[in-house]
């Protein structure tokens, strides 16, 4: 009569959610931003975050292996996955091949699996390897399209992965030809000239409030960005405070010298801020784990990534700051431990 | 001011004794495993590397320029250093014991430290006076300081995570510091003048 | 003390760059071409000879709260012989080292060995203990330099000229050519990840060699 | 040239003399990092580290006469606390001093003790309660499991026990570890 | 006190050995040590001067400011060489300030004729990789200013070639060469018309080729 | 200060507030509802299990053999002020063996069987007549006499947190009644059953510990409940007692988070509501107090919740300690095809039994059956990933995935820097933990670790004084010991003296004699 039954530690309750179903929500906030991409600047986003995601897999089962870990468990968590991803969004839509590879083997050997693999990287993955591609190869980096709508000589799909895998370019078009710069670009190169922002803004690149085309991408960004937040993936603390600190100061700049300092609008909706306030200043793993230090996080990327961008040597300053932050985010946990209960 | 503000931020952030200069890297790679000891050792440079820079430019620019003894500065500079670290060696022996042990070997070795003889011998080479040694000698230690506060509280992690065991200790100390130089990379063109 | 074991010590077992880690600034600072790394290695080897010849000769002399002092001053007398020799004969060279000649006086290498061992032991064992050290150091700056410079150029001794006059730029080899240039390599991050990996791959070998030995040992055993 | 000599004699003549002040006056009179040591140590005053108890050798670590290996009852953890306070690399226990053993008291066998007092006279934690000629006890409480009292007793009726745990003394053991680190995908079930 | 003594005499005496040494060493070396430095100048500036001048060149130099043409009150240092009396050439030292990370520091020989006898870089913060193409080392580009002047090209030429210039930009960096150019003919602009200042103003004792 | 606390808490009730934390959970209480409380039928044998509350196992009071009417004590505690537990029925004791006992560890420990002799036949009964006039030192002394233990879910002895409480200055008791996990009903059923007898007991228990009035916190989801007390209520004439509903956010029946909801003050850390002039006693207890004093009848008796799919007909059961959860189970139509796993307690903070011979105990509020479906699909313990979740829901504030990381790398003082005691252990951040860790088994693990540390240090401390005593005992007998010697050595050199000077006087008188002569 005595029924014997099998023990296990309590709660009695199915999991809630999983590693893998976090970063899925994640690629999947991902996906509207990603189409507004290929709209806007053609299909080579396509080709790079494929290219990406191959090399991140491949390096991921490779020192998965050499490190003795459950390749299928960790692969299916699709870190490894969201980390490409994320990289592919920040490369040049036509950085040749060689780009991602690099850029993939840092994120994933040396910033993941050297520090112990998923969960115990210090540093961002994605933008340990876009920062390494970008100062080892700045030739290649700043190699952007203009979008589609503006551009000289539109590429086909064909163009695209010759451009990718070959480096070659249709005809007797040369690179000079079919990129330019972006709309930070000019403006850091406009304060680097003296010239006046306004004079800078009477290129085409620019749109209503940001770059043209960026400004929607931005939008797709934080429409996937509030998704996230409303599926409690993400907390608020980081995008808030990250965009705030920008349109501050930001403004305050604008307001006090609106000839050198472009609109704070201008800072939010052109470059990465929005996918870094979302997507990458929101990377838990490398970020911080108190609700305080998360608040402090935030406005330190937002702040550093408008004191690069104002004063610094590169145009857009996001993956530096992220990179930033995440070196101080260890200390900063040590000093915003949470009141406990009763203390 | 800014000029002052300049020196600061190039000391600290573009120009970066420890990760961009090279400059003090054993003591930050040697006092960085214990957060508790990184603050002190920032906290003991801070007042040296102050301390010796300004008195290193008196000796300098009152001594060894009217008498024509350039080629003496090395030798005279870390004298200076010596002194300096071993009154504060003696002083902090005294006053915090449990400081002094921690700090170890190290605290003589900021004699060695390079920054501070670096320091020494850059205040001469850019030809700064005796406000700007302060303030570029003040601004090395802080960027120093800084930069081993935040590696250390990153090591105290990394010493528990599950790294490969050929890197664990200064290999994966040292990448770390590699990745750290890379996101001070952001920073090149701050201080330009 | 034997001989043989302060050269292992110097070379291999305790090497100043890659296990007690002392000496990183010019380590770092001056590994990027192999030639710049030659040359700061052979004055830091020189220095490190004649710094613990002398400190060892004065060792008897000197009271402890002077004794950091004087070393310093010793140390740093033989350096600045050092550098006016060398502006004066190696002049290029000595500009691309740059502030590193003078800074070798704080490579906390040297110091380290003037109060490890040259304080405690007679001249002849101090002086070789300072070569084996110094050639130590030697080689792991060349080694990373090498390492910098072919990952990141594609070429070995390149600017040998600066070392060796205007013969030396036969002496440049590119082993990648149109290497597009892998800066990483070559910037601040790069040394620090470069010296880094060689660290792991010395703790691979070793731990592969105590492997090899505690097999070999094990083999033994029953028998 | 001269100037040269005169003025750098005089600078390291300077400087000697400020240190040798110093030294004076910044002498370092007592240590308290002993206490701090010896709060690590955990008390058993046993002597397997080769000093006449705990106190001693803190002393003797403070001295810098000692390695932090050398005391067994405390084992790893108390070495990595030592290393920890010292800022020293933590080293593995000396097999010399003796290894880890689990905590345990001592039990005399109440029918066969003769009341020698040797035991008493061992135990350094006063632990033995007797008076002449008649039976002795250990109270267990106050035992240190330190082996002391064994080998005075003239008539070999002293025993160590292992410090038993009881249901009511039950405590929630440690979860097996993660499972990528086992390398296997096992649940943290227990089957009942 | 005895202690005080002890130390401070054993310092010093340490001091001592070390600084007569050092002083020999230093009078050994002293006199070669400035010829490799003169070398080394002379070196660098005599590849914008030709090879016929027979005054002291490192000596006969001054230093003077032109917001207009030299802006953010940089001082221009000036070498000159002379031929007998006549003025053979001269050489600029000045900063370009519109590069992408701040000043680049050049150096340009102009003869006497008013053509470029060559422009080096000495100094500079441009992007590794992409604005550092000015470098010798790293490309020919800036020997494609020897031989030219303000006539040649014309004035409207002197730009990039993205701009209707003559001059080549580099692949993703056309703010770098254009600072440079700009900066080249503004110099020899002030070369034209201030020629006469340029080679009669008495020397003086400032500026080098470090800073 | 804690005059200052304590005037604030006085407001209790007035106004709801908030925790931190905390998790919204699916109830799932209603499917145990539908029925009345049933009563258990007497089982063929009962195994009541020696260890019943916080603390040591108690010392059996009867021998095999022994013939025990019901409500007999049996077992008596010496730990935590003493207490009791007491035969369930009248019958044989046929055993003091090892039984399984309900306990956590899983593994056997003391239980008196009893076989019954189907009287079920009480002990005499002295009830305390007239309760509002007895001394509260009798009234505490009954509670004592009767076993009485939390029943919400602690079992710590409620005589000694009543006696502690009185003599601190207790001006609100606090009842307790906001069953916060999901499943468990047991507490809803007794207070629509019997609001007269908590009401009761709410009464003796503040003339106890002398308070000035009650406040019974209930959730806002138990319509039902409130009508039935505020009638209880108001048919007592009791006019101190205030019935308070709290919003339903697990876990606001921990007593820190009740306190909280309802003054908006903390409990310091390591402190208990008695800091406040405060007490927090589970409803349950309180109906245990009223029976006890009023009927003389010790707590031999609970309301079981029997519920989850794994049961057919989910119900309440009146349940005697000891007996086996099988008989339970088997009153609610046995168990469903799927039965997976037999919890003790709720899905948050019970524990899984390996066997249903378990018998019921005072902590046994709840036997939760859970079907494969339920638990499904386990997943595997993922790396932390530091999502920060868990520190999100944590009601103590803590920083779970910091503590986990400092106990799994034994960092114990970090760990107890970080709150570890201060960890209620209510599994809000195991649940959400995208990475499955099971935190709190870890906190539970480090918990007893810290603790039994804690014990070492103390130990070596005694250890250490004792052994500085000895040694400045043996210095001083070491000192007196030479001193003495000196002392004779000295005595015999005066000795000495004297002689001589005799002798010299002798020597002198003797000539002086002969110079006389
Ligand atoms: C990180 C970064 C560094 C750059 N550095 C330089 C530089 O040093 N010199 C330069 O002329 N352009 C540099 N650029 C490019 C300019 O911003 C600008 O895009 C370019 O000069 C415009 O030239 P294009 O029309 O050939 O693209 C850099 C761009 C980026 C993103
Ligand atoms: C004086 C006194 C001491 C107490 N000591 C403890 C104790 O050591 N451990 C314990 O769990 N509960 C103790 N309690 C009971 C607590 O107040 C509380 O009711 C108990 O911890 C159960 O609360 P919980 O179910 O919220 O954990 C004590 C109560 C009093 C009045
Ligand atoms: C997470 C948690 C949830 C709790 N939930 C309840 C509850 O729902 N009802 C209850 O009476 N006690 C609950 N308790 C126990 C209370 O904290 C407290 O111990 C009890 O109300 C004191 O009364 P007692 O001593 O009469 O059991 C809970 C404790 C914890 C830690
Ligand atoms: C909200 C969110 C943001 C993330 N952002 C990044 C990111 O910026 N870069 C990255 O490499 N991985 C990101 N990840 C994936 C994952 O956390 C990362 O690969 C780990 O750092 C690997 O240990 C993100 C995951 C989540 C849930
Ligand atoms: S070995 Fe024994 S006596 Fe020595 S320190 Fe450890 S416990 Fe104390
Ligand atoms: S009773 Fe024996 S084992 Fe225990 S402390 Fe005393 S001497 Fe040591
Ligand atoms: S179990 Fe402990 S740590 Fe986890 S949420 Fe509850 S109180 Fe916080
Ligand atoms: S919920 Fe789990 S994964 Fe998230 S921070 Fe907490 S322990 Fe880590
Ligand atoms: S070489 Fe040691 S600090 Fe620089």
């Amino acid at each position: 009569m005595n029924r014997k039954f099998k023990t296990a530690g309590a709660p009695h309750f199915p999991p809630q959610t999983t590693v893998t179903r976090v970063m899925l929500q994640v690629l999947i906030a991902l996906i509207p931003a990603i189409a507004a991409h290929v709209w806007f600047f053609g299909p080579g986003i396509l080709f790079q975050i494929t290219l990406a995601v191959g090399f991140a897999v491949g390096f991921e089962a490779m020192m998965l292996k050499a490190r003795h870990q459950p390749v299928r468990l960790f692969l299916g968590d699709l870190s490894a996955v969201l980390t490409a991803v994320l990289f592919a969004l920040c490369i040049p839509p036509l950085a040749p091949w060689w780009i991602s590879l690099i850029g993939m083997l840092f994120a994933i050997v040396v910033a993941k699996h050297l520090y112990g693999g998923l969960g115990n990287n210090l540093f961002n993955p994605a933008m340990v390897g876009y920062v390494v591609v970008l100062i080892s190869f700045p030739q290649a980096m700043t190699a952007w399209l203009p979008p589609v709508a503006i551009a000289p000589v539109p590429l086909g799909i064909m163009d695209t992965l010759a451009a990718i895998l070959g480096g070659k370019l249709p005809g007797d078009l040369t690179w000079d030809a079919i990129t330019g710069a972006t709309p930070l670009d000019l403006i850091r190169t406009s304060v680097a000239s003296g010239e006046m922002i306004s004079e800078a803004r009477s290129s085409p690149v620019f749109g209503d409030f940001g770059g043209l085309g960026w400004e929607w991408i931005a939008n797709w960004y934080a429409v996937g960005g509030i998704w996230l937040l409303w599926r409690r993936v993400i907390g608020w603390h980081v995008p808030v405070t990250m965009i705030g600190s920008v349109l501050l100061l930001g403004l305050i700049a604008w307001l006090t010298d609106p000839g050198s300092n472009p609109s704070p609008l201008q800072h939010v909706f052109s470059g990465a801020l929005m996918i870094g306030a979302f997507f990458i200043a929101t990377d838990p793993v490398s970020g911080c784990a108190s609700t305080r230090g998360r608040l402090i996080f935030g406005a330190g990327v937002g702040i550093i990534t408008l004191v690069i961008r104002r004063w610094g040597g590169y145009p857009d300053g996001v993956a530096f700051a992220v990179l930033l932050m995440n070196m101080a985010a260890p200390l900063i946990d040590r000093y915003t431990r949470p009141r406990i209960f009763g203390r | 001011m800014t000029e002052y503000l300049l020196i600061l931020v190039s000391t600290v952030l573009a120009n970066n004794f420890v990760l961009v200069r090279f400059l003090g890297l054993c003591p930050f790679m040697g006092v960085s495993n214990k957060l508790e000891g990184a603050i002190g050792m920032s906290v003991a440079t801070l007042f040296v590397l102050t301390l010796s820079s300004v008195t290193s430019y008196l000796l300098s620019a009152y001594l060894l320029k009217p008498l024509g003894l350039e080629y003496l500065s090395t030798l005279g500079f870390i004298l200076v250093i010596a002194t300096v670290v071993q009154l504060t060696e003696m002083a902090m022996r005294k006053t915090s014991p449990l400081l002094y042990r921690i700090l170890g070997i190290f605290l003589p070795l900021i004699t060695t430290n390079c920054a501070v003889l670096g320091v020494a011998l850059l205040n001469v080479q850019e030809q700064h006076n005796l406000l700007q040694s302060a303030f570029y000698g003040f601004g090395a230690a802080a960027g120093f300081g800084g930069v081993l506060v935040m590696f250390s509280a990153m090591r105290e992690r990394i010493a528990h995570a599950d790294v490969p065991v050929h890197f664990a200790g200064a290999p994966i100390g040292l990448i770390t510091a590699g990745l750290m130089a890379l996101a001070f990379m952001g920073f090149t063109g701050l201080a330009r003048l | 003390m034997t001989y043989r074991k302060i050269l292992t010590d110097g070379l291999w077992q305790q090497n100043t760059g890659l296990v007690v880690l002392l000496g990183l600034c010019p380590l770092l600072a001056v590994s990027g071409t192999v030639v710049n790394a030659i040359g700061l290695g052979l004055a830091t080897t020189l220095t490190l000879v004649c710094s613990n010849l002398a400190v060892s000769l004065a060792r008897r002399a000197l009271r402890p709260e002077i004794r950091i002092p004087a070393y310093v001053i010793i140390i740093a007398t033989v350096v600045t012989v050092i550098q006016l020799l060398m502006q004066a004969w190696f002049h290029d060279l000595y500009r691309v080292l740059g502030i590193f000649i003078p800074l070798i006086v704080t490579n906390c290498a040297i110091i380290g060995r003037a109060e490890a061992f040259a304080s405690r032991n007679a001249p002849l064992p101090s002086a070789i203990d300072g070569l084996a050290t110094g050639l130590g150091f030697l080689l792991t700056l060349v080694a990373l330099g090498a390492l910098r410079e072919v990952v990141g150029r594609g070429t070995l001794l390149s600017q040998a000229q600066l070392m060796f006059g205007d013969w030396g730029r036969s002496l440049e080899i590119t082993l990648i050519p149109d290497h597009p240039g892998f800066l990483l390599a070559i910037l601040p991050p790069g040394a620090f990840i470069g010296l880094g990996l060689l660290i792991a791959g010395r703790n691979w070998v070793e731990a592969r060699r105590n492997r090899v030995r505690g097999a070999a040992t094990a083999h033994r055993a029953p028998a | 040239m001269l100037t040269a000599i005169i003025s750098i004699t005089v600078l390291g003549s300077l400087f000697g003399l400020g240190l040798g002040w110093a030294s004076g006056k910044f002498k370092v009179d007592s240590d308290p990092v002993v206490d701090q040591i010896n709060e690590i140590l955990p008390q058993t005053q046993c002597g397997q580290c080769n000093y006449p108890g705990c106190r001693p050798y803190a002393e003797a670590i403070a001295q810098g006469d000692a390695e932090i290996n050398q005391c067994p009852p405390g084992g790893e953890s108390g070495i990595q606390a030592l290393a920890d306070l010292l800022g020293v690399e933590a080293i593995p226990l000396n097999p010399e001093n003796g290894e880890q053993k689990p905590k345990s008291v001592a039990v005399i066998d109440e029918a066969i003790c003769i009341g020698c007092t040797l035991c008493i006279q061992a135990c350094p934690v006063d632990a033995i309660l007797g008076a002449t000629r008649q039976m002795h006890t250990v109270i267990a409480a106050e035992c240190t499991g330190c082996d002391l009292c064994l080998p005075p007793c003239p008539v070999d009726c002293i025993e160590m026990v292992e410090v038993p745990r009881s249901v009511d003394e039950w405590t929630w053991p440690k979860p097996g570890n993660r499972i990528p680190h086992a390398g296997i995908h096992k649940l943290p079930e227990t089957s009942g | 006190m005895k202690l005080m003594l002890r130390s401070a005499a054993a310092l010093g005496l340490v001091a001592i050995i070390g600084t007569s040494l050092l002083t020999g060493v230093h009078f050994v070396t002293a006199g070669r040590i400035v010829e490799q430095e003169k070398r080394v100048i002379l070196q660098q500036l005599g590849q914008l001067v030709p090879d016929r001048y027979d005054n002291q060149l490192l000596d006969d130099r001054f230093t003077f400011t032109n917001e207009r043409y030299f802006p953010n009150g940089q001082p221009v240092t000036a070498w000159r060489a002379r031929q007998g009396a006549q003025p053979a050439a001269l050489i600029l030292k000045f900063n370009a300030t519109r590069g992408y990370n701040g000043d680049i520091t050049l150096l340009a020989g102009i003869n006497a004729s008013g053509s470029l006898r060559g422009v080096r870089v000495i100094s500079h913060k441009e992007t590794p990789g992409l604005g550092d193409a000015i470098e010798l080392e790293k490309s020919d580009w800036i020997l494609g200013f020897t031989g030219r002047s303000l006539k040649n090209p014309s004035s409207e030429k002197w730009a990039v070639r993205r701009e209707g210039g003559e001059f080549d930009q580099f692949t993703g960096a056309t703010i770098t060469p254009k600072a440079v150019i700009d900066a080249v003919r503004m110099a020899l602009e002030y070369f034209e018309t201030n020629r006469e200042f340029l080679f009669n103003a008495p020397a003086d004792d400032g500026g080098n080729l470090k800073s | 200060m804690r005059d200052h606390l304590v005037n604030e808490a006085r407001k209790a009730g007035e106004r709801l507030h908030h925790f931190h934390g905390g998790l919204r959970l699916r109830h799932n209480k209603k499917i145990s509802c539908t029925t009345p409380v049933e009563k258990v039928p007497l089982a063929t044998r009962y195994f009541v299990p020696l260890l019943q509350q916080t603390g040591r196992e108690a010392k059996a009071l009867v021998s095999t053999g022994q013939k025990i009417l019901k409500g007999d004590p049996i077992g008596s505690f010496a730990h935590l002020g003493s207490g009791y537990v007491h035969a369930p029925t009248s019958g044989i004791v046929t055993a003091i063996a090892r039984h399984p006992n309900s306990h956590p560890s899983g593994e056997d420990g003391a239980c008196i069987v009893i076989k019954p002799d189907g009287l079920d036949q009480w002990k005499p009964l002295q009830p305390i007549e007239n309760w509002e006039q007895a001394e509260p030192g009798l009234l505490r002394q009954k509670i004592q006499e009767s076993g009485i233990v939390g029943l919400g879910g602690a079992v710590f002895p409620t005589a000694y947190k009543v006696g502690e409480a009185s003599l601190r200055g207790i001006h609100t008791l606090i009842l307790n009644g906001s069953e916060c996990e999901p499943y468990i009903s047991c507490d809803e059923m007794l207070m629509r059953e019997q609001p007269q007898s908590i009401i009761l007991g709410a009464r003796i228990l503040q003339r106890a510990i002398g308070a000035e009035r009650t406040i019974i916190a209930i959730e806002d989801q138990m319509g039902a409940v409130h009508a039935s007390l505020s009638g209880a209520v108001e048919q007592s004439g009791a006019t101190e007692i205030d019935i308070v509903q709290v919003t339903t956010i697990y876990p606001e029946g921990g007593e820190k988070q009740l306190v909280q909801v309802l003054t908006g003050l903390e409990i310091p850390s390591g402190g208990r509501p008695t800091d406040l002039g405060l007490l927090c006693q589970n409803v349950a207890t309180a109906t245990a107090v009223a029976r006890a004093v009023v009927e003389d009848k010790p707590l031999i008796e609970r309301i079981v919740t029997v519920t989850g799919n794994g049961v057919r007909r989910p119900r309440n059961l009146m349940a005697q300690l000891g007996t086996p959860i099988a008989n339970l189970v088997d009153q609610c139509g046995g168990y469903t095809g799927d039965a997976a796993r037999l919890i003790l307690g709720g899905p948050m903070m019970g524990y899984a039994l390996s066997s249903d011979s378990n018998p019921v105990i005072k902590a046994a509020n709840c036997i939760l059956v859970l079907t494969e479906s339920d638990i499904q699909p386990p997943q595997p313990e993922m790396p932390c990933i530091r999502c920060g979740e868990c520190a999100r829901v944590c009601p103590s504030m803590l920083l779970p995935q910091q503590l986990d990381w400092s106990i799994r790398n034994d960092l114990w003082e970090e760990a107890s820097d970080l709150g570890l005691a201060d960890c209620i252990e209510c599994g809000c951040c195991d649940f959400v933990c995208p990475s499955h860790i099971p935190l709190v088994d870890w906190f539970r693990f480090g918990k007893a670790e810290l603790q039994l540390l804690a014990a070492e240090r103390e130990q070596a401390e005694a250890a250490r004084k004792r052994f500085e005593a000895r040694e400045a005992r043996l210095q001083r007998l070491e000192l007196e010991r030479k001193q003495r010697i000196a002392e004779k050595k000295r005595a015999l050199g005066s000795a000495n003296d004297k002689r001589k000077k005799i002798a010299a006087a002798v020597e002198r008188a003797r000539s002086g004699k002969g110079g006389g002569s």
